[in-house]
């Protein structure tokens, strides 16, 4: 008993441990590419790395109460958790991570458990932009869900089941069994929904805030910063796992892994390249409307 | 028996002797007055004794002859009763025009004994002819005694009401005459059986007789005299006139009724039933209060006409029953109408007449002129508690709210009307009764004075509600006799079950009793009567306990245990909190009645008795005139939607609705009226407003228990009662799937809609409100699955939202308690003050949004998995948006209150009284311990729906599984909780000697503010979002019941025009309405 | 026969006297015929064998209720024509007489 | 003749009866002075009285006097006299009653056409 719950932490520390690594390089290069796209030199891939040992080493000299210090706390756990209840690699007892705690659901509203825990220690630390940047979030988000929970419905009633193993178990068999082949509609609802929750342009004006120098990440300053960006490592790499699970059927290597998740998170990075940034009320009609049409196709789609 | 005749000759003797003994002083010729109602009253006591005792009618003949030499008396039951009716109120009347009766000269005391003994003779006569002799001394003594006072309005209408009545009476002798000269008899026992007036000539000798009747019954649109009178006369003789005379005649009608045919029915009854509903509705508009109770006087009066002549039209029951229903209603219209009267003359007399002139307390809200303006401030002072009690209990008895005499008639008429499949008459009576209701209790809201303004010294009226008093105490005595012993009936032998009274259910009558009690109590220290009334719950729970099923026992948790936390919560405020802890025993005894109720009629009263005491509960709150309003006047809606629902079948003893049934629209009736309460989208309108303007406790009842009750409504109306153990749905009757899918969109369109207003608000407890209604709408969107997942959901989701909005209503209530404002902008940065209320928020806002680890996520994933298994994929869509939107507004709540800035005025602000921090610690205990054993909350539930319908879901070791999914809640808490230590400790481990930084150490668009408002981005927080999606929830469903509103009241101004104040146009009216009668009548023949 | 056109000659002369009754502005005027149809009713009850009644109705409906009438006319100080003041109007302002 | 006819079976006392019960109506309806209203109840009255007397006529009775040798049945019908009476007294009392109305309103201030005298309306 206690072997096998020893065993399991021990491998949900490994994957856990194999996902920052990779999610730190994906951004790491992914910023070298946007600069190599823009005509500059760009960052080195590790510089990511590099910031984060550099923030952690620095003392942190500011507090604005408990809300403050538990706002990255939570973000980061959310971030950990999303992870740890998706399964990463099809089939692998080390990647499997904690995904019998629950099904799709589960990993769709832990999404929120880190952005909730961090909008609560943003205000907290009492500057009003931070206020403003997690109401414009908030609004977005509800925007984004509704062509995402779209096609996570498509995708339900298309394998007839919310376990994202069985999900990803019945596309195994090449490539036409992937969802993105027998119901593009809804994986081109899902990817527009990724855009926005991953907050790259045209849906980037949430973290506007942030750019202006005075934002959270002002006042989130040294460890507490390193862990907000060790989470953005991970949360990403989560997503980027749910996406490759739920619509280009899973991996069953990490190797396989690494290759989908790239290509996927490519797609944003061009996209946001191509657009400019919209107004929060604007992009919330946006997507209630195509994207909504066309998840709701894809739910016809999936029904037929 | 007593031979009346003994008494008419007393009567008439201490009339003559009047001036006589008019010389030894007024004393004694009033005490002759008295004297002489006494003797009235005692004989009618007598009388009634002896025929109880099985004694039988006695007829007394006049000269020694009987008929048809002379003219006979009888002495029947109803006779007896109706004399004593007459005496009862002749006497308070007398007592509350004795002043003025001592002032006048000794005509107006000669008048009163002359009208009681015309009133009595009315009754008592079965002569034809001299029952118009009694008609005209009533009316000549009535005329004389409008006067009698010598103010002019008096005079004025005096002399409108001669020009009706003696056209009335000129009818009288006409038909009279005809009916002697085609009947050859005028004693009523051989006209009845007289043949000649079968024919066509028998039947118009016979109109006109019935015209002369139903004009002195005041008809529509022949009664603008009477209205005038009931403004303008003395109140006392208005409560006569109202109370007594009204009785009289509508025994007059009673004994006439076997002359008449279908026919005479016919007019009878429609003429009722108009004036029911053009009274109600033009008295809606009324500003001055007599003339309100006026216009309420000729509607029930024509209600008890209509009834009378639809129970032999339509043959209803027994001529007993009929009795039982109409003398109900009469019994009830009499003594509260009369003490109705009463007291406004003792307003009269305590100087309550500023605002409106001559009429007491103002009535309407306009501010369409000036005396409106003037008047739409509150009464100068306030009512003693005792002077509202009583008006509270004639008001409600008037607008046959439980446990008073007309509510059980009204249920036995809809009853029987509903076995005869009479819709559109219960909806004319229903409805009728619900604009009666409206404008009664509008003015009864007018009453309480606004509590915490300015102090309002207390108005006592002394002696003047004396008889109000005996009125309202009879009332009370009589209704609670009917329910106990179901005098009413059991007067019907056949209608047998149906029919029954509570006798079996003596547990409806606990917040009743405990409400009293406590009220009695109400001068004890608040603690000590809080913990009289949670003694009085714990009690009633410790004694209902073995009668709780599976399902009622998971509502009785939420419904009394809420009650019991709220109850601990009033203990907040020092003092004695005047009326709280009586109503929140009583709303929460009654919850807990609505559990317990067997039968139809018992769970109505129950529903009625929580109607009832959350609304006194609403009003209680300090601006909540108009939300309160709005709150009873839906709320009663409802219960009557639900009334004829149930009337029509199910929810009972006997079992489920009648197969087939539940498609039918009495089904969908009863269900929209548990909507209601619920407060779907669209009828909804009341809800906001009522859960903000309450008290903060009260508002926390209502939103996290009272809400229950109605979904707890909801189940009750499907399943059938049922023992315990053995809960069944009959599947096969359930109506058409489009039903349910109808219902779903409901509660979807209300969740969407709840949220989304909830995310606009500025004030905190709106929030809550709207809040309350969006999570309502999920749980009736689970229920409409109808299948073993759905249902699963929608308890458990029930279950959760009684706990997280517990918690959240005692947070607020403890922060707007000690910040002393309920605009979310005007709060912030608490957490540092309020740390646990901050703590609780932040774990109900968790639980709410249905984020993992905690039980609101159960909530979301037994919903979403059992709306895709049902195939319900757009509805899953619509419900996962709305619950996005819930986001939004969770967040603000906990940012504008407790975090950001803090308000300069705000440093001095302590953490909430104990009284609220420990049941939110308790909450918090629950909610985590549900969140770790999920187990602990699903298994009864489980155990419960498993039985209803096949089982999908079920426990696989902890993890529930379902036929898409599973979910182990234990695990997800564990590697959540690990997952957050992981980084809590990392955290630790990198603080170094961090430096605390003070309010304003920040830097805010180059500068460093100064003042917390420039920083605390709070006001109009959702700005963007109501720019992009604002369109969806423009207030259409307020602008509807607006224009409903706007219409019946519009309906109303137009009918009440016909009343132009000048006599001829009244005599005008009642020429003309006796000839479209004779019309009608042609027709119908 | 002589009983039956008396009583309906009677008959006409009520109904004349009536419809003249109401007609007539004078108020005085009015009062005194219905005081004769009164009485001529009373005529009529006493032709139809009703002895009693014709008597009751000629003192009291001719004349006990003109001499009331007369005296409540007189304690109202009620100008003769029926339309003379049919506004209140303040003393001195009588101007509006209604007759040219 | 048909019309000599109908003329015989009509009551020659209920037709005036009848007339002057409209005519009484027009009054109280058309006319506004208060005390002219309350001729034209009189005027009501009267023709109230005249009905209910018709009813008892039959051609050739005499009055119902027992004086031990009329036979019954060549009396008129006692009753309807006896409600008559009784009508006449209550139809006096009536009117005095209205009479005195009028004269309270009138001397109040107030005018004699009922039209000034109705502010309580609506």
């Amino acid at each position: 008993m206690i072997t096998a719950i020893l065993t399991r932490v021990g491998y949900a520390l490994v994957s856990l441990f194999v996902i920052t690594n990779y999610g730190l390089l994906l951004i790491g290069s992914m910023a070298r590419i946007s600069a190599k796209v823009q005509g500059r030199v760009g960052q080195p891939v590790w510089q990511p790395y590099l910031d984060i040992i550099k923030s952690t080493a620095k003392r942190n000299s500011i507090s604005h109460g408990v809300m403050f210090y538990l706002g990255p706390v939570f973000r980061l756990a959310g971030g950990v958790g999303t992870y740890l209840f998706i399964p990463a690699v099809f089939g692998s007892a080390l990647f499997r991570n904690f995904s019998d705690s629950g099904d799709l659901l589960l990993v769709m509203y832990f999404i929120f458990f880190g952005q909730l825990g961090m909008a609560l220690g943003a205000s907290e630390g009492g500057h009003p932009y931070s206020a403003i940047g997690v109401s414009r979030g908030l609004a977005q988000m509800t925007a984004f869900e509704v062509p995402f929970a779209l096609s996570v419905i498509a995708v339900a009633i298309q394998y007839k089941t919310l376990d994202i193993t069985a999900i990803v178990a019945a596309q195994q068999g090449g490539f036409l069994h992937w969802t993105v082949a027998t119901n593009p509609v809804a994986v081109v609802a899902a990817l527009i929904a990724f855009l926005g929750m991953s907050m790259h342009n045209p849906f980037s004006v949430v973290i506007a805030p942030q750019e202006i120098p005075i934002g959270p990440p002002t006042e989130y300053q040294s460890n507490l910063l390193g862990m907000l960006q060790t989470n953005r490592a991970i949360f990403n790499g989560a997503k980027l796992v749910l996406y490759m699970n739920l619509f280009f059927g899973g991996a069953t290597s990490l190797p396989v892994m690494v290759i989908k998740t790239f290509l996927i998170y490519f797609i944003n990075v061009f996209v946001g390249q191509a657009f400019p940034r919209l107004r929060v009320d604007q992009s919330i009609r946006f997507f209630l409307g195509a994207p909504t049409v066309i998840g709701v196709a894809g739910v016809i789609i999936a029904l037929l | 028996m007593v031979n009346p005749l003994y008494l008419f000759a007393a009567s008439l003797a201490a009339a003559f002797l009047l001036p006589l003994v008019d010389k030894l002083g007024r004393r004694a010729s009033l005490a002759l007055v008295y004297l002489v109602g006494l003797a009235w009253l005692a004989a009618a006591v007598s009388w009634l004794l002896a025929l109880v005792q099985g004694g039988v009618a006695q007829d007394f003949g006049t000269a020694g002859f009987m008929a048809p030499l002379a003219i006979v008396l009888r002495v029947g039951l109803l006779e007896a009763a109706g004399v004593l009716a007459v005496a009862a109120v002749g006497l308070l009347s007398a007592a509350a025009m004795h002043a003025s009766l001592r002032q006048a000269p000794a005509g107006g005391a000669m008048a009163f004994l002359m009208l009681l003994m015309g009133l009595c003779g009315v009754i008592l006569t079965r002569d034809l002819f001299n029952l118009f002799v009694f008609l005209e001394i009533s009316a000549i003594a009535t005329y004389s005694l409008i006067g009698f006072d010598d103010r002019r309005p008096a005079l004025r209408s005096a002399f409108k009401y001669m020009l009706a009545g003696g056209i009335a009476s000129a009818l009288y002798l006409i038909g009279v005459i005809y009916v002697y000269r085609f009947g050859d008899t005028l004693n009523l026992d051989l006209a009845i059986r007289a043949p000649g007036l079968a024919g066509a000539a028998g039947n118009a000798a016979l109109f006109f007789l019935l015209a002369a009747l139903l004009v002195e019954l005041k008809p529509f649109p022949a009664n603008g005299w009477a209205l005038d009178v009931y403004q303008t006369a003395h109140p006392g003789l208005a409560a006569m006139l109202s109370g007594a005379s009204a009785t009289a005649l509508l025994l007059a009608l009673w004994k006439l009724l076997p002359l008449f045919g279908t026919a005479h029915l016919v007019i009878i009854a429609g003429s009722g039933l108009a004036t029911f509903l053009a009274g109600n509705l033009a008295g809606a508009r009324q500003r001055y209060t007599r003339r309100m109770l006026g216009y309420s006087s000729v509607a029930q009066i024509g209600l008890a006409m209509a009834v009378l002549a639809l129970g032999t039209l339509f043959k209803l029951g027994s001529e007993l029953f009929l009795l039982a229903v109409a003398g109900g209603f009469v019994l009830n219209h009499l003594l509260a109408k009369t003490g109705l009267f009463l007291l406004s003359a003792a307003f009269e007399q305590a100087g309550l007449t500023d605002a409106a002139g001559v009429d007491g307390v103002d009535v309407v809200d306009t501010v369409d002129d000036a005396a409106g303006a003037s008047a739409a401030a509150q009464p100068a002072r306030r009512l003693s508690p005792l002077a509202l009690a009583v008006a509270g209990g004639l008001v409600l008895a008037l607008v046959g709210l439980p446990p008073f005499p007309g509510f059980w008639a009204k249920w036995q008429l809809v009853q029987a009307l509903a076995d005869r499949s009479r819709w559109w008459l219960i909806g004319l009576i229903l409805g009728g009764s619900l604009v009666e209701a409206f404008y009664m209790l509008r003015w009864l809201g007018r009453l309480v004075a606004a509590r915490g303004a300015a102090p309002v010294p207390t108005l006592r009226l002394g002696a003047g509600l004396l008889g109000p008093a005996v009125a309202a105490v009879a009332l009370a005595g009589l209704g609670v006799l009917s329910g106990v012993f179901g005098l009413t009936g059991a007067l019907d032998p056949k209608a047998g079950s149906t029919l029954a009274s509570l006798a079996g259910e003596p547990w409806l009558w606990a917040p009743w009793a405990v409400a009293a009690v406590l009220f009695l109590l109400d001068w004890l220290p608040g603690w000590l009567k809080g913990l009289l009334a949670l003694g009085a719950v714990a009690a009633f729970a410790w004694l209902v306990q073995d009668r709780l099923d599976g399902l009622r026992q998971i509502f009785a948790i939420m419904l009394l245990g809420g009650g019991g936390l709220f109850i601990v919560a009033a203990l907040r405020k020092p003092g004695s909190r005047g009326g709280l802890h009586p109503l929140l025993a009583m709303v929460t005894l009654s919850l807990g009645a609505v559990l317990l109720a067997e039968t139809r009629l018992g769970f109505f009263f129950a529903w009625e008795t929580m109607t009832l005491s959350s609304w006194l509960l609403v009003r209680r709150g300090q601006a909540s005139r108009q939300p309160a309003l709005s709150y009873i006047v839906f709320g009663l809606g409802g219960a009557f939607l639900l009334m004829v629902g149930l009337a029509a079948g199910g929810f009972d003893s006997a079992g489920a609705w009648p197969s087939g049934a539940l498609a039918s629209w009495p089904f969908l009736l009863a269900l929209v009226g548990i909507l209601v309460k619920a407060g779907a989208l669209g009828l909804h309108v009341w809800l906001p407003g009522a859960y903000a303007e309450a008290d903060d406790e009260s508002s926390g009842l209502l939103s996290a228990s009272l809400s229950k009750a109605a979904v707890f409504g909801l189940f009750a109306l499907v399943l059938s009662r049922g023992i315990p153990g053995s809960l069944s749905i009959s599947l096969g009757a359930i109506g058409g799937p489009w039903l349910w899918r109808a219902l779903g969109w409901v509660g979807l369109a209300t969740a969407l809609a709840g949220a989304l207003y909830a995310v606009w608000q500025e004030d905190i407890k709106k929030t809550l409100a709207w809040s309350s209604m969006g999570q309502i709408g999920y749980i009736i969107l689970a229920f409409a699955l109808m299948d073993q997942a759905g249902w699963t959901a929608s308890l458990y989701l029930a279950f959760n939202h009684f706990l997280y909005k517990s918690m959240l209503f005692l947070a607020v209530a403890g922060v707007i308690q000690r910040v002393g404002t309920r605009n979310m902008y005007e709060m912030g940065g608490l957490i540092k003050k309020m740390p646990v209320s901050f703590l609780t928020v932040l774990m109900a806002i968790i639980a709410l949004s249905g984020v993992p680890p905690l039980t609101g996520f159960g909530g979301k994933w037994l919903l979403y998995s059992s709306l895709i298994a049902k195939g319900w994929y757009l509805e899953a869509a619509v419900a996962f948006f709305a619950s996005g939107v819930a986001f939004l507004y969770l967040y603000r709540l906990i940012h504008s209150i407790f975090l950001g800035q803090p308000k300069l005025n705000q440093s001095g602000v302590r953490e909430a009284p104990l009284a609220l921090i420990a049941p939110q610690l308790l909450l918090m205990g629950v909610l985590m311990a549900l969140s770790v054993f999920p187990k602990l909350l699903l298994d009864p539930i489980l155990e419960i729906t498993s039985r209803v319908f096949p089982p999908t879901l079920g426990f696989s070791g902890d993890a529930l599984v379902s036929p898409l999914g599973y979910w182990n809640g234990t695990l997800t808490m564990i590697v959540t909780g690990g997952v957050f230590a992981l980084c809590l400790l990392w955290l630790v481990i990198n603080l170094r000697n961090s430096q605390g930084v003070r309010q304003f150490n920040i830097v805010f668009a180059g500068e460093r503010p100064l003042r917390p408002e420039t920083t605390h981005y709070a006001w109009r927080f959702f700005e963007p979002y109501r720019q992009a999606v604002g369109g969806l929830v423009r207030s259409r469903a307020e602008r509807f019941w607006v224009l409903v509103g706007g219409g019946v009241s519009a309906v109303g101004g137009a009918l009440r025009r016909l009343y132009t104040g000048n006599g001829q146009t009244y005599a005008l009216h009642v020429v003309m309405y006796v000839v479209v009668l004779y019309l009608v009548m042609g027709v119908v023949l | 026969m002589m009983l039956e056109i008396a009583i309906i000659v009677a008959g006409v002369l009520m109904v004349g006297i009536a419809i003249a009754t109401i007609l007539t502005r004078s108020l005085l005027v009015s009062v005194i015929m219905s005081g004769g149809v009164s009485l001529l009713a009373s005529l009529v009850f006493l032709l139809m064998g009703a002895p009693d009644v014709a008597m009751t109705e000629a003192v009291i409906g001719s004349g006990l209720t003109t001499v009331v009438f007369l005296y409540a006319l007189s304690r109202a100080k009620q100008p003769d024509d029926e339309d003379a003041a049919a506004l209140a109007s303040p003393p001195g302002d009588d101007t509006d007489g209604g007759q040219p | 003749m048909k019309l000599a006819a109908i003329l015989v079976h009509l009551n020659p006392v209920a037709i005036p009866g009848a007339l002057l019960i409209l005519i009484g109506l027009w009054g109280i309806l058309a006319r506004q002075n208060l005390f002219k209203i309350a001729v034209a109840f009189s005027i009501l009255g009267t023709g109230v009285n005249l009905v209910i007397l018709s009813v008892g006529y039959i051609r050739g009775r005499t009055a119902p006097i027992l004086d031990g040798e009329a036979a019954v049945a060549s009396m008129t019908d006692p009753v309807p006299q006896a409600l008559v009476l009784t009508a006449i007294v209550i139809g006096l009392a009536v009117t005095a009653l209205l009479l005195s109305y009028a004269v309270r309103l009138r001397s109040g201030g107030g005018g004699s056409s009922i039209e000034v005298h109705g502010d309580e309306k609506w």
